[in-house]
C-alpha cells in the first residue's frame, strides 16, 4: 500500500493503547485504513478487536495515542460527533421502536423531516431489500433480518467509516455465507470504508481487502487474505488461518540440495533458509499431492499410511500416520475416484515452492 | 472534561440528598434513642442511655420483638415452603386453571394489605378459628406468598430447564434433582425473596391488625403504645434494629458477592 | 402421562394450590357473600341485598374519599418515581464498582428494616411547628417564625408515604435498567444523538415498563395505607382504607366494610390489568 | 389459671397486676384497646382470645345484646353494692335485671387549654370555633365531635339527635375543620400536639392527659364549658364462655377493691366508682378534686348512652365529616 | 444396512409422532439405529430434531408410536430410567458442582460409594483429556473444555445410547473442528450408539456413519455422508448438503446423445432420463473441471466469464456468469496458480457422471 498518499486515508492510528486497570486492552498499536477499503481485524477472543473497533468508534477513550479520521484528530470526539457507525453484535436495535423509526432514528434526532427522514430510511432498507418490513417491530424479525436492519441503520447517514463488530456471530452457518456475501457486495455497491472484527478466518478470507491479525493487543500480521494464507509469518498466524502440518527441523545439505526433516522423511527445503540453520516449517493439507499405493515415489514425497479419514463433501480430509507422526492432507473429490479406506498407503509429495518458513513466535 | 465534571457534581449532590431524604429519619430515630426528653419532639435535651435500660426491662416490648420473630420466622418458612413448588409449577408444569392460579397468587404483593386483612379476618371468623399470632401468620404467608413466588419464578425461569433435565437423564429421582441441582441454583434468589419477605413480615401492620388476638407482634406493641405516647424506648428498639439491619446487609452484600463470581 | 409423573406433579402442585384456594380464593369469596349481608343492632345479620353498594354510590362521602386517596396516591407515586429514578439510573449507569452499586441498592432497601410506624413517627418530629425543618429554616434565616405547612396536611402524607414507599419503586426500576443492553445507549451515541436525546428516546421508553410496576406497587400500596392519615394526616387526611377500617371497628358493619374492600379490590384489580397491559408490551419488546 | 385481658392502657398496671398474680396465682395478660370501637370488632372475631374486657358505658349495652359478654353473679362480687348508684344501676350494663359489668372507673371529657396562651380562659366550646386560634385547635377523632357540635347547636339531647339535628352538628363541624390541626385519636398524640406546640385547645380525657402533661411541664387547664361535658364510665365485663370464670370473678373483685381503685387513680387520674375504696387511699382534698363527693357533678355529666341502631348513622356521619 | 438381524438395533422408532397444540413436532416418523452406529439427524431449525432426540431421551412424551430400546418397549419410561445419556446444547453442568462432582453426578445419586464414583469420574474425565480438572468449577473452564465434561458425564454410565443435541454449536470454529475429530475418535474408542443432531452439514459429513435428513418432521431422505452427498434424492436434500448448482431442462436428443440446457448451453444427459423428460438437475462447484482463456472448449462444456471472487484459503470459489444465469465452481488452490480475475473468460466441463437428477420437492 502506497504510504504516500494522504488523501485517500481515511483512518490513522498512532499508537494507540488502552488499559483497563492493569489488563491491556489495546496495545500500542499503529494502523493506517484506505479510503473504500475492506478492512478485517482478526484474532482470537481477548486479543482486542472489540476494544481497538470501539476506540475507533468513539465509545472507549485511549489510555493513550492518536485516532484521526479523514485528516482530523478525533481521539476525544463522543461519538455522536464522529462520522462513523457500527453495526452491534447484537444488533442494538432499539426494541420500542418499528424497523423504519430504528433505520430512521439517526436523521430524525438530527432534525431532518418526517417525509425526509422516512424516504431516506426506506431507501436505506431497499438497500438491504427490507423496504416491505418499514412498519415491523424488530422482534418480529428473523436474525438475519435483523442484522440487516442494524446495518441499514449504520449506513443511512453515510457515515464515512462503517464498523462492525462481529456482526453475524450469531447467525447459523448457512445464514451466515449468504450474509458475508450481500455484505461484500454492500461494500462494492457503496463505496464505503469498512472495518469488521471476526475470530473467524474463513470469514476474513472471503470478505476482505486486508487481515489485521491481532494477538494479546497486538498486530501480529497483516495483508492481503492471499497473503496471509499463503505466506504466515508465524506459526500463530500460520495456525489461525487455515489448518497447517507445522514441523521443526535443521537444514541440512542432502544429495539434491539443503534438506529438512518432516517427521523422519527427508523433503527439499523451501528458499530462504541455510544449511544448518534450525528453523520452524509448515505445509496445508491442500498442498500435498496424494498418490495411493505402496509404489508412488519419487523426490519430496513422504510415506506413509492413512489414519483417519473425515468425509467433508466436496474433499477429504485424510489423516497420514508418517511414522513419526501424522500430518493432515485434503483430497479434493472433483473427480470419481474411490474413497480412500484406513490403513492405505500414501505417499504425499510436497514440493519446496509448498513449504513456509515460520518466524519462531515471540509475542505472548 | 470540565462538563463531565459538573456534570458528576450534580449527580453526587442529587444522590446523597436522595439519601439524605431516606436517612435522616433514621438518624433522627436514633438520635432520639438516646435523648434525655421522654417526648419525641425537637429541640433535643441531653444524652442519656436510660432508654436502653428501661428497654432491657421491658417485658411487654421484649415479648413483642419476640413475636414478630416468630410471626416473620414462621410466616417466612411458609411462605417458602408454599412459593417455592408454586413457581415450580408456573415455571414447569401445565395444568387446567394455570391462569387463574397465577393471578391469584400474584394478586396480594400490589393488593393493599387491608383487603387481605379483612378477607382473612372474616375467613377465620366464618371457620370458627380464634385470633392469635398463628392466625397472623397465616396471613403473612398469604400476603407475601407473591414476594417469594416472583422472585423464584423469575430465577427459575433463568435456569435452563436442561439442567433438571441433565439430572432427571443421568437418573437422579425428582425429589434428588430438587435437592441436588435446582435448589443450590436458586438458592440466592429463595434466600432473597426469603429475607424481603421476613423483613416485611416483621414490620407488617394491616394483615396483622385485623388477624392478632391478645398477643401483639413489635409494630402492634408500637402502635399500641402510641396512643399513649410514644417513650424513646422504642427509639431504642428501632436504633437496634438498625443495627441489626446493617450487619444483615453487610452479611447479604458478602453473599451476593460471592455467588456472583461463582455464577461467572 | 404416566401415573408416577402425574403423582410427582400432584404433590409439587397441590399445596400450592390448596393455599391459593382455601386462603385467597375462598376468603374473597366470603368477603362477597358478606358484601350483601346486612347491619342489624348491634351487629350483622345474612341477607341478600344491594344496600350497602347502594349507599356507597349514593352517599358522597365515599366517592370523595375515594377520590381523594387515588389523588394522594397518585401523587405519592408520581414522587416516588421522580425521586427513585434517577437514583436506579444512577446505579445503573454510573457506578462502575458493583460493590458499591450494591452498597448502594441495598441503601434503599435497608430502611424496610425499621419499622414503618418509627419512620413515619419521625417525620412528625422533623416536620412539626417545632421540629427540625422549621428550626433549620429559622436559623439559617429562610422562616422568621415556624411554619405550620409541612404537617397534618395532605402534603405531609404525600412527603411521609413517598419516603416509605420508595424502596418498593426503586426496586423494580432498578431492574428494569440494569436489563436494557448498554449497546442500545452506544448505538444511539453512535447515530448521532446526543445523550439527553438518547435518555427521553431510548433509555426512558425503554424503562416504562418499570416505572410501571413500581407506580402500581407504590399505588396500591398507598390506596390502602391507614397509618399516615393517623400519623401526619391532617382533618382532610382520611383515606379510604381508614373507612373500611371504621367499618370494621366503630361502626361495626362488616357487610358495608366488605362491600367498599370490594370496590377497593376492583379498582386495584383495574389499576393492576392496566399495568399489566404495559408491562407485557415492554417484554413483548425485549423478546 | 390464667386471665387474658382486654382493657385500656394503664388498666392493667404492673403495680396492681403484679400484687393480683401473687395473690390468685392468675396469670394476666393484657391486650390494650385504641378506642371503644376496638372491642366489638376483637369479639366478634370470635371467641377464646379475651376473659375480662373493659370497655366504656356507651358501648357495654351493644356487647350485651350481641351475646359477647356474660351476666355477673353479683353475689360473687361483694363489693358491688359500695359502687355509685348511678352506675350500679345503669342501663348500659343491664338487661333484663340481669348485671353484666361492675363498674371501674368513670371522668369527664371535659376541655382543656394552654394557660400561656390564653389571656382570658375561655368558657365555651365556642372557643373551638374561633377563626383567631386556626391551627390551634384539635377534637377526639371520635363520634364525640359530634356531641359537642350538637351542644354548640344548642341540641342538647346528644345521644338522641334526630337527623336534621345530626346534619346539623356535622355542618358545624365541617365549618370548624379549616381551623382544626388535627383531630387526635389517641391520649399520646394529644399530648404530643400540646408539646410540640401543635395544639392550644382542645378537649381531653379528663385527668389523664393533663396528667401527662404536667409531668412535661407544660402547663394547661381542663374546664367544663358552659355547654356541659360528656361523662363517661368504664366497667369490667366477663367474656360469653369464658373458660377463665375463676380468675374473673377474682379480677372483678379485686378491680374495685382498694387496691385496684388505687391504681386506676395512681396510673390514670381517673375518679374511683367506689367510694368506700376510693376512701381508703385519696386525701380528702383529691377526693374532692375528683368529685369524688359531689353526685350532683355526676348527674351534670351527660353520661354516655349506647347509640344502639343510630351507632352506624352517628359513625357515618363523622366519617363523613372527615371526608370533606 | 441388513434388517434382519434384530440383536444388533438398539434402537427402533415406530410411527413416531409428537404434536404440540397444532404444530406437528415429529411427523409420523420410523426409524432403527444398530448398535454401535454414530447417527446423526440433520435438519433445518424446527424440523424436529430435537424434538425426536428429545422423545428417545425420555424428555418428551410420544404423541403416538412406540420407540424400543434394545428390544424393550421404553417409550413411558422416565429418563431416569432409561439407558440413554444425553449432552445437551447448553452442555447443562450443574454451576454448583465441581467438574468432578459433575461427572460424578449420576453414579453418586444411585447411591455408589463416594471413593468408587471419584475413580469413575476420573476415568471418565481422563478419556476427555481432562483429569487433571476434576475439582474446577465449571465456570473457570472453557467453551470446549465444557463440552467434554458434558461428555465425560454423559458417559460415565456407560450408556446404551448416547444422544447429542448440536454439542458442537455453541463453540468456534476452529474449536469445533477439533471437538469432531475428538467425538468420533470417543466414538470409535468406546463402541457406543451415538445420536448427533445438528444443523451444520459438514459437522454430519465428517462424523456419521449415516445421515437422516429431515424436513417439516419427516425424514427426508437418510444414507452414508458419501451416499447423500453424491446421490442427494431430492433438491432440498442436494441445497442443504453441499452446494450445488441446480437447473431444469427438457431432455433433448443432441448430435452425441441426449442432452439437457445447462442455463442455455448444451452439456450431455446423465443417465437415467430419456428424451423428452423434464427434470431438476445439478452438479457440485467442484465437479466442474474449470479452465481458464478462451479456447478451452469440447464437449460438455460450459463457456462464462468470472464474476466474483470468494477466497477460501485452501479453494476459491468463482461465481461463473454464463449469460443465461450464473453457476458456481469450486478451484482447489493446491497448485501455486495464480489467483484467476473477475471478467477472466473460463470453460466448465461438466461430465455427465457429475451431473445429478435431483426429485422434484413434494414434501413441505
Ligand atoms: N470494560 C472492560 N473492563 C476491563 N477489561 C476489559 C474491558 N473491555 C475489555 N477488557 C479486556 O480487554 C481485553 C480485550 O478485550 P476485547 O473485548 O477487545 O477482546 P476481543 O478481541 O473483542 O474478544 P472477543 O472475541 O471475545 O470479543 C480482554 O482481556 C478483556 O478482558
Ligand atoms: N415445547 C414446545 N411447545 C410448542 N412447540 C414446540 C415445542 N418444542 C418444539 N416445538 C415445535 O416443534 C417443532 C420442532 O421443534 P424442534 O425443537 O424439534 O426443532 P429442531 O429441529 O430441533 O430445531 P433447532 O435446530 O432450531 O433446534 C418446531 O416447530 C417447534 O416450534
Ligand atoms: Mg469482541
Ligand atoms: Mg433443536
Amino acid at each position: 500500500m502506497p504510504e504516500h498518499t494522504p488523501v485517500s486515508k481515511i483512518i490513522e492510528i498512532e499508537n494507540l493503547t488502552k488499559t483497563f486497570g492493569k489488563v491491556v486492552g489495546v496495545d500500542d498499536i499503529s494502523l493506517s485504513v484506505e479510503q473504500g477499503e475492506f478492512v478485517t481485524l482478526l484474532g482470537p477472543s481477548g486479543c482486542g478487536k472489540s476494544t481497538l473497533l470501539r476506540m475507533i468508534g468513539g465509545f472507549e477513550e485511549p489510555t493513550s495515542g492518536r485516532i484521526l479520521l479523514d485528516g482530523q484528530d478525533v481521539t476525544h470526539v463522543p461519538p455522536s460527533k464522529r462520522a462513523v457507525n457500527m453495526v452491534f453484535q447484537d444488533y442494538a436495535l432499539f426494541p420500542h421502536l418499528s424497523v423504519g423509526k430504528n433505520v430512521g432514528y439517526g436523521l430524525r434526532v438530527a432534525g431532518m423531516p418526517r417525509r425526509e427522514v422516512r424516504e431516506k430510511a426506506l431507501e436505506a432498507l431497499a438497500l438491504v431489500g427490507l423496504e416491505d418490513r418499514f412498519d415491523a417491530a424488530p422482534h418480529m424479525l428473523s436474525g438475519g433480518q435483523r442484522q440487516r436492519v442494524a446495518l441499514a441503520r449504520a449506513i443511512v447517514r453515510r457515515p464515512k467509516v462503517l464498523l462492525l463488530d462481529e456482526p453475524l456471530s450469531a447467525l447459523d452457518a448457512n445464514l451466515r455465507e449468504q450474509m458475508q456475501v450481500e455484505l461484500k457486495a454492500l461494500h462494492t455497491k457503496m463505496g464505503l470504508t469498512f472495518i469488521l472484527v471476526t475470530h473467524d478466518q474463513t470469514e476474513a478470507l472471503t470478505m476482505s481487502d486486508r487481515i489485521v491479525v491481532m494477538r494479546g493487543g497486538k498486530i501480529v500480521q497483516m495483508g492481503s487474505p492471499v497473503d496471509l494464507y499463503e505466506r504466515p509469518a508465524t506459526s500463530y498466524v500460520a495456525g489461525f488461518i487455515g489448518s497447517t502440518n507445522q514441523f521443526r527441523s535443521v537444514v541440512a545439505t542432502g544429495p539434491t540440495g539443503p534438506q529438512v526433516q518432516c517427521f523422519g522423511q527427508p523433503i527439499s527445503a523451501p528458499a530462504g533458509v541455510a544449511p544448518g540453520q534450525e528453523a520452524l516449517f509448515g505445509f496445508r493439507p491442500e498442498k500435498a499431492l496424494v498418490q495411493f499405493g505402496e509404489e508412488g515415489g519419487g523426490p519430496d514425497t513422504l510415506r506413509g499410511s492413512v489414519a483417519d479419514i473425515l468425509y467433508h463433501g466436496q474433499s477429504v480430509r485424510l489423516m497420514i500416520d508418517l511414522g513419526a507422526g501424522e500430518v493432515l492432507v485434503d483430497l479434493p473429490m472433483s473427480g470419481s475416484d474411490g474413497m480412500p479406506q484406513v490403513g492405505d498407503a500414501v505417499s504425499l509429495r510436497v514440493g519446496a515452492d509448498k513449504i513456509m518458513v515460520l518466524a519462531d513466535e515471540v509475542a505472548a | 472534561m470540565s462538563r463531565s465534571l459538573s456534570e458528576r457534581l450534580a449527580w453526587v449532590v442529587g444522590i446523597t440528598l436522595i439519601l439524605a431524604f431516606l436517612y435522616l429519619p433514621i438518624a433522627v430515630l436514633v438520635a432520639y434513642s438516646f435523648n434525655a426528653s421522654r417526648s419525641l419532639t425537637w429541640p433535643m435535651t441531653g444524652f442519656t442511655l436510660e432508654w436502653y435500660q428501661k428497654l432491657a426491662a421491658n417485658e411487654a416490648l421484649i415479648d413483642a420483638f419476640y413475636n414478630s420473630l416468630y410471626v416473620a420466622i414462621s410466616a417466612t418458612t411458609l411462605t417458602l415452603i408454599i412459593g417455592v413448588p408454586a413457581a415450580l409449577a408456573l415455571d414447569r408444569i401445565d395444568f387446567p386453571g394455570k391462569g387463574l392460579f397465577r393471578k391469584l397468587i400474584l394478586l396480594p404483593i400490589a393488593l393493599p394489605g387491608i383487603i387481605t386483612g379483612i378477607s382473612m379476618l372474616i375467613l377465620f371468623r366464618s371457620l370458627g378459628i380464634r385470633l392469635s399470632l398463628e392466625a397472623v401468620i397465616v396471613g403473612h404467608a398469604t400476603a407475601l406468598l407473591a414476594v417469594v413466588v416472583t422472585q423464584v419464578y423469575a430465577r427459575l425461569q433463568r435456569l435452563p430447564n436442561s439442567l433438571q433435565e441433565a439430572s432427571e437423564d443421568l437418573g437422579a429421582s425428582g425429589l434428588q434433582t430438587f435437592f441436588l441441582i435446582t435448589l443450590p441454583n436458586i438458592k440466592t434468589a429463595v434466600i432473597g425473596s426469603g429475607m424481603l419477605a421476613f423483613t416485611l413480615s416483621f414490620d407488617e401492620i394491616p394483615v396483622t391488625f385485623f388477624l392478632t388476638g391478645r398477643d401483639n407482634t413489635l409494630p402492634m406493641f408500637i402502635w399500641s403504645t402510641m396512643r399513649r405516647g410514644l417513650t424513646p424506648e422504642i427509639n431504642a428498639i428501632g436504633s437496634l434494629i438498625v443495627l441489626m439491619s446493617i450487619v444483615l446487609i453487610f452479611v447479604s452484600v458478602r453473599l451476593q458477592r460471592n455467588t456472583k463470581t461463582q455464577q461467572k | 402421562m404416566n401415573g408416577a409423573l402425574r403423582l410427582k406433579r400432584a404433590l409439587v402442585l397441590s399445596p400450592p394450590l390448596l393455599w391459593t384456594f382455601l386462603f385467597m380464593f375462598v376468603p374473597y369469596a366470603i368477603l362477597l357473600v358478606y358484601s350483601f349481608w346486612q347491619q342489624k343492632y348491634p351487629t350483622f345479620v345474612p341477607a341478600f341485598q344491594f344496600g350497602n353498594y347502594v349507599q356507597i354510590f349514593t352517599d358522597p362521602q365515599y366517592f370523595r374519599v375515594i377520590l381523594r386517596t387515588l389523588k394522594i396516591a397518585f401523587f405519592v407515586s408520581l414522587g416516588a418515581a421522580l425521586v427513585a429514578y434517577p437514583y436506579a439510573y444512577f446505579l445503573v449507569f454510573r457506578v462502575r464498582k458493583p460493590g458499591l452499586r450494591l452498597m448502594l441498592y441495598m441503601a434503599v432497601v435497608a430502611p424496610l428494616w425499621v419499622s414503618y410506624l418509627l419512620r413515619a413517627y419521625t417525620w412528625k418530629t422533623i416536620l412539626g411547628t417545632t421540629g427540625i425543618l422549621n428550626s433549620f429554616l429559622m436559623s439559617t434565616g429562610i422562616l422568621s417564625e415556624p411554619s405550620s405547612v409541612f404537617l397534618y396536611n395532605q402534603t405531609a402524607m404525600i412527603v411521609t408515604l413517598i419516603y416509605v414507599f420508595i424502596p418498593f419503586m426503586v426496586m423494580p426500576i432498578y431492574a428494569v435498567l440494569e436489563k436494557i443492553p448498554h449497546s442500545l445507549k452506544e448505538a444511539s451515541a453512535d447515530l448521532g444523538v446526543g445523550r439527553v436525546r438518547t435518555f427521553l428516546s431510548v433509555t426512558l421508553p425503554l424503562s416504562i415498563p418499570g416505572i410501571v410496576a413500581g407506580f402500581t406497587m407504590t399505588f396500591c400500596l398507598t390506596f390502602g395505607d391507614f397509618i399516615a392519615p393517623f400519623l401526619v394526616g391532617g382533618p382532610d387526611g382520611q383515606m379510604i382504607a381508614n373507612v373500611i377500617a371504621s367499618q370494621f371497628g366503630a361502626s361495626l358493619n362488616w357487610p358495608l366494610g366488605a362491600a367498599l374492600a370490594l370496590v377497593m379490590l376492583m379498582i386495584v384489580l383495574s389499576i393492576i390489568t392496566v399495568s399489566d397491559k404495559f408491562e407485557r408490551l415492554g417484554q413483548g419488546r425485549f423478546a | 389459671g390464667e386471665l387474658n385481658i382486654l382493657t385500656w392502657e394503664g388498666y392493667a398496671d404492673p403495680s396492681v397486676i403484679e400484687p393480683f398474680t401473687a395473690a390468685t396465682g392468675c396469670e394476666v395478660s393484657a391486650t390494650y384497646v385504641g378506642s371503644n370501637d376496638d372491642f366489638a370488632p376483637k369479639l366478634a372475631a370470635g371467641g377464646g382470645v379475651f376473659d375480662i374486657v373493659t370497655p366504656s358505658i356507651d358501648s357495654t349495652y351493644a356487647l350485651i345484646e350481641a351475646g359477647f359478654v356474660q351476666p355477673i353473679d353479683v353475689s360473687r362480687v361483694p363489693a358491688f353494692k359500695d359502687i355509685y348508684e348511678q352506675f350500679r344501676t345503669a342501663d348500659g350494663i343491664l338487661k333484663d335485671g340481669k348485671v353484666y359489668g361492675v363498674p371501674y372507673a368513670w371522668g369527664a371529657i371535659p376541655f382543656m387549654y394552654r394557660k400561656d396562651k390564653f389571656d382570658t380562659p375561655p368558657t365555651s366550646i365556642k372557643a373551638l370555633w374561633d377563626p383567631a386560634l386556626e391551627g390551634r385547635i384539635s377534637l377526639w377523632d371520635d363520634k364525640s365531635a359530634l356531641y359537642v357540635a350538637a351542644r354548640l347547636n344548642g341540641n342538647m339531647n346528644i345521644y338522641e339527635l334526630s337527623d336534621a339535628e345530626l346534619a346539623a352538628a356535622v355542618d358545624k363541624l365541617v365549618e370548624q375543620r379549616p381551623l382544626v390541626r388535627k383531630y387526635w385519636a389517641t391520649a399520646g398524640e394529644l399530648v404530643d400536639l400540646y408539646k410540640s406546640d401543635e395544639v392550644w385547645i382542645s378537649n381531653t380525657w379528663g385527668g389523664y392527659q393533663s396528667g401527662l402533661l404536667a409531668a412535661e411541664n407544660i402547663e394547661v387547664v381542663e374546664f367544663i364549658p358552659e355547654e356541659g361535658a360528656e361523662g363517661w364510665m368504664d366497667s369490667n365485663m366477663i367474656v360469653a364462655d369464658t373458660p377463665n370464670e375463676e380468675c374473673a370473678y377474682q379480677f372483678l373483685n379485686m378491680a374495685i377493691s382498694a387496691q385496684g381503685q388505687e391504681g386506676v387513680f395512681k396510673v390514670n387520674g381517673y375518679s374511683s366508682t367506689n367510694p368506700v375504696a376510693a376512701k381508703e387511699f385519696m386525701s380528702d382534698s383529691e377526693f374532692s378534686a375528683l368529685h369524688q363527693d359531689d353526685p350532683a357533678y355526676l348527674d351534670s355529666l351527660l353520661l354516655w348512652e349506647n347509640l344502639g341502631d343510630r351507632l352506624p348513622v352517628y359513625t357515618n356521619a363523622w366519617n363523613s365529616v372527615k371526608s370533606q
